[in-house]
């Protein structure tokens, strides 16, 4: 994986280290309370993160993201008192439903934050009202909203991206194609070669993406988003990756053939990034260990 | 279950008065709400230039705008998720669907994101969406139908039905203050058929009120939309003594005043437009029978159209209609 | 409004019978009807090699092929209209939705297309819905609803639900079978929860017959689903002498069975999963008012969920559902 | 407009021609009853008779086509004796549905024509299943189904599409572009340049077609259908036209601006292709007036 920080510093490099180690920390816990009962339902984001993270970190701060049930880096980059996610996928007071809905399905103007419902589809509609509501009130400001590979063959996709279109709606439509829609693999979910071919027949802007590579999809969002704000309009960004834990922990792994793991082992967005800086002496493995246990003693002090 | 607030009860500015159809008082309630909340969009297919397929909107995109007036593509589901997230960017929506029968291709927007939104994350949803609904106008299965009950069987939704012009231009006022997802019914049979005098300044009607539209002493007759019509008809007609209460909101329906007609009268017929297997009948009357039951002379009779696809030829149309069991089923329970 | 032909009694050839849980009784069900019509396919998502989220497709991909277990792209509308054209080109469809919940994205296929064909030009829609549906299991507002009650109302489909392993087998069955559209409820927290013998050959149960689950003199207990087993359990701790009687079939509803019994005991109570406003129960209940009137020492009570979403937090979703409230209930009937 | 006849014999361009004037002649006869109130409602389909006509010849008798509200030519090719569907069109016995169901809102096994319900979109996914059906009979058979080019913003449109493309089903997907939804014009509908564009989004070849000549219609349908039946897959097939009135008669034609009345009137697929025939010597002025008075004679029978 090639990694070209171009004008980023020591710094941010650093911090971006950090909002990608977070979520995979908070998921290696999560999994063990999943084992111990303590939460009921796990939807692994694991080789993944760089997407969520780069969004997190290219939006600005107030401008809506609708993330998915993969994207706890949305949660964490928006800096979210992990006390109150916990609280929330343990269906305990203090989360953001109070019980009444599970892990990610729930939204919080306080952190601008819409989370899906089950139902895939529906939140690619909502994300065009926002952007119309951004559009209106002239406030320049980009919506990013989160689709699977497999959830975009569901009639909702087709209408939210083409009503955005036409009403030049500043959405960004991320599309995570990680090659599964839970057992069922791409060729029996689609038959285009990439999601970018899409584009054309939307008469909309289509990126593709290494989605595994931080410093790609970071600066991406990152210039998608200004490039939204100054000329209102969708983009779909197609970010490519893979779900090394299978749909979901209850679910196991077996449909998909060992290679695929093995090949995307070696992408994976962490411990790539995590090398780099080392190769480039940005980071030793003090600095590493320090943030690995800084961050677990935050999950540990909110649990 | 809803966000609690609900309209404020706004009475008209002045007495002034003009005649207005029921179309007419639902474009006026619109259009001075949307005077009065500049954050309020109306979208729908072709509701823009060409004013709607019933001209609800004619005027409107002179008067506010292609911004706020939005032509959209033909597509229920991502309009009504859009208006969804209008509210969650704390502006006002309102969908015209084209027929009320369309909203089946936006239905799981409206009962899954719409109505569980507000219970599940404290989050309103501050849309309306209009249903120009029923049948009687010869058009066939799929823009004729009655698909309120749906709607009644999906809690966090509110269900408005108004039968006069009156009750029309004031429920869409309330129906765009509250904060709650409201399914506005608007009978398309009666868009040009009846009118009143309708106050000409805003006003809001109290959603969940139904309203005693005649009173009698023998018999309740329980009803909302062209039964309204139906049954006073059928009183003029028959001479009977009987409350007429028209229930103008389906969800939360006003129990207090049925139970309170009931308690007086002990004998009810329930009457709707939609067909009778699982229609809100039903809930009303079992709710009846079930909390009246020591105030009841007779059986809670229900009258509803046959449990079928609405036809479009108009003799088996009306005959699919209650209408004219209703009498029949009217005065057998008066002589039960 | 249906095609009159329904699907023939069968009988079970031999007298073999092994324990099965629900689930595989279902699943045997389908795979039985698989070898007996080379016609019929099933499509769902994740349904081949992964045999379902529930796993009652289990095997049948390397049994029948690829070709005739379909598994699909993620959309439930398309999917369903399929299912609709194999009827048309004659064949026979069975569609896995991945939970009832999810139907919402195919509603119009089924209400308008599936439900409205046979009425409008004869034509048979030779399809059965599978909807592994209801709440206990702790998923949440959109894994756990129930939603029979919409194609309750909606003329010209058929509903099925059936409580018991030996039902579901002959249920599924005829579901095939029958050359009407049927929408073939599952409770997932039976799948794994109760099993007993079952036949191991093929059968049919007919469509449109309750079940007299327990005999009693003092009160029916009309219900459906998870209910028949909560009424069990409360019947148990209660001692009461009651009819049980499990509807199987929501639409065409056994109005004879019902009947049958309350003209017997003089006391109902009519309770189900579902949420109260709109439900079912209605139905039942303002028929029996309004149909064994004088027959009744007692109102006609009703028991379900409240009105809300299913709530994921288990003390709140116990709350929601009527399992405990019923117990007070039927007691307090009994007092009346 | 150019015609290139090709190998057809003058009895068949003949045949064409009758086949494209018996459409025409029946709605100006409806015209007139819905004028004396004697039909209730008519969409026409004035203009765009080419497509109809085009795909009623181009396809196999026993071959299923799924028709819209404006394609009486389907059923005019395949020989519905006219009465029957006059009485269908006055809601009467004899017709249909019986009173049932209203205008073309009605399918017919004996003549394999599948006719939609008045949502749009929900035939595309019918259409699927019929040619899957085939499919798994392997019968060889080719199915047509018919979108507008507003219908075709419902999801509907998206996911039958998808399922056709991962099923390789034997499906032709014809969208009549005529420019406009009811009175919504296409640049408010999408925002693609034509929906050719649309098939290398769901890996589907996709052919374009001047909709107003009946030889191109014609052969490209047949050429299409048997490559489909040799080789099953969809093909999207986008047919330039136009409504010459409207939506339907009782919304008249006000927001269409007169301009491009002038421009498709010069198009009109019958005139032209009458304008090539008399050129070409291959039918005159008699057999013209010979014809259109065999058809209304027929009309007036049936009626
Ligand atoms: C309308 C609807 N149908 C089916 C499902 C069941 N379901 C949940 S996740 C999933 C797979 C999603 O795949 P994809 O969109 O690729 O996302 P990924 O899990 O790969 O991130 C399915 C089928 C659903 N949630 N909603
Ligand atoms: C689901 C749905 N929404 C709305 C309508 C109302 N409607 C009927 S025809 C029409 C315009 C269709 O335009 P197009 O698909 O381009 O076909 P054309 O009339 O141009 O042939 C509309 C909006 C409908 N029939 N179905
Ligand atoms: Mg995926
Ligand atoms: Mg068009």
């Amino acid at each position: 994986m090639n990694f070209n920080r171009k004008d980023l510093s020591d710094d941010q490099l650093r911090h971006i280290y950090i909002e990608l180690l977070r979520p995979r920390l908070i998921e290696e816990k999560m999994l063990v309370l999943l084992r111990q009962g303590k939460i009921a339902k796990w939807f692994s984001g694991i080789g993944q993160e760089a997407i969520a993270v780069g969004c997190g970190l290219g939006l600005d701060k107030d401008e809506y993201i609708l993330p998915m049930h993969r994207n706890l880096g949305v949660f964490t980059t928006r800096q979210i008192p992990l006390h109150r996610l916990f609280a929330q996928w343990q269906g305990k007071p203090g989360g953001f439903t109070n019980g009444r809905d599970r892990s990610f399905h729930f939204g919080t103007q306080e952190f601008k934050i819409i989370g899906m419902i089950s139902h895939l589809g529906p939140q690619l509609g909502v994300a065009d009202g926002i952007a119309l509501g951004n559009l209106l009130k002239k406030n320049n400001q980009v919506t990013a909203v989160f689709s699977g590979d497999g959830g975009s063959s569901e009639g909702d996709f087709h209408e939210s991206l083409n009503v955005a279109a036409v009403w030049d709606l500043p959405v960004i439509f991320v599309v995570e194609n990680n090659g599964y829609g839970l057992s069922t693999p791409s060729r029996e979910q689609f038959r285009m070669k990439q999601f970018i071919d899409k584009g054309i027949g939307y008469g909309m802007e289509a990126v593709q993406v290494d989605g595994n590579n931080i410093l790609e999809t970071y600066r991406t969002f990152k210039r998608i988003a200004e490039s939204i704000r100054a000329n209102p309009r969708p983009v779909l960004l197609e970010c490519l990756t893979f779900r090394m834990r299978g749909h979901e922990e209850a679910s196991g792994t077996k449909y998909v053939p060992q290679e695929l793991f093995d090949e995307w082992g070696k992408k994976d967005p962490l411990n790539n990034y995590e090398n780099f800086l080392l190769k480039e002496k940005i980071i030793d493995e003090a600095f590493i260990a320090l943030n690995r246990r800084e961050i677990k003693q935050e999950i540990e002090k909110n649990l | 279950m809803y966000n609690p607030a609900t309209a404020p009860v706004i009475q008209p500015n002045s007495e002034k008065k003009t005649e207005k159809r029921y179309l007419d008082a639902i474009s006026d309630g619109m259009r001075q709400a949307m005077q009065k909340f500049p954050d309020l969009v109306i979208m729908g297919q072709d509701i823009a230039e060409y004013g709607g397929v019933f001209k609800a909107t004619q005027g409107f995109v002179e008067e506010f705008g292609k911004g706020r007036v939005r032509n959209t593509p033909i597509c229920e589901s991502a309009i009504i998720g859009a208006a969804q997230g209008l509210a969650i960017n704390g502006m006002k929506a309102i969908v015209e669907m084209q027929f009320a029968d369309f909203v089946t291709c936006g239905f799981n927007q409206i009962v899954n994101n719409l109505a569980k939104t507000h219970y599940r994350w404290g989050q309103s949803v501050d849309v309306v969406v209009r249903m120009p609904t029923g049948a009687g106008v010869n058009a066939g299965p799929f823009h004729s139908q009655s698909n309120e009950a749906w709607f009644v069987h999906t809690p966090g939704l509110k269900v408005v039905y108004p039968a006069f012009p009156g009750d029309a231009k004031g429920l869409m006022a309330s129906a765009i203050e509250d904060p709650n997802p409201v399914m506005f019914f608007e009978h398309k049979g009666l868009y040009r058929s009846i009118a009143e005098e309708v106050h000409d300044d805003y006003y809001t009607v109290e959603i969940g009120k139904a309203r005693l539209v005649k009173e009698g002493s023998d018999v309740s007759i329980i009803t909302y939309g062209l039964g309204v019509h139906w049954a006073l008809e059928a009183i003029k007609e028959t001479g009977i003594s009987a409350d007429l209460i028209d229930l103008r909101t389906l969800l939360p329906w006003d129990q207090d005043a049925v139970e309170k007609s009931v308690r007086k009268t002990g004998r009810v017929i329930v009457l709707h437009e939609d067909t009778l297997t699982g229609g809100i009948g039903g809930e009303i009357a079992a709710h009846i029978a079930e909390h009246c039951f020591e105030h009841l002379d007779a059986p809670v009779v229900r009258s509803a159209s046959l449990d079928t696809p609405v036809p479009m030829n108009v003799e088996l149309e009306w005959n699919f209609l209650p209408k004219k069991r209703f009498v029949e089923q009217l005065k057998k329970l008066l002589t039960y």
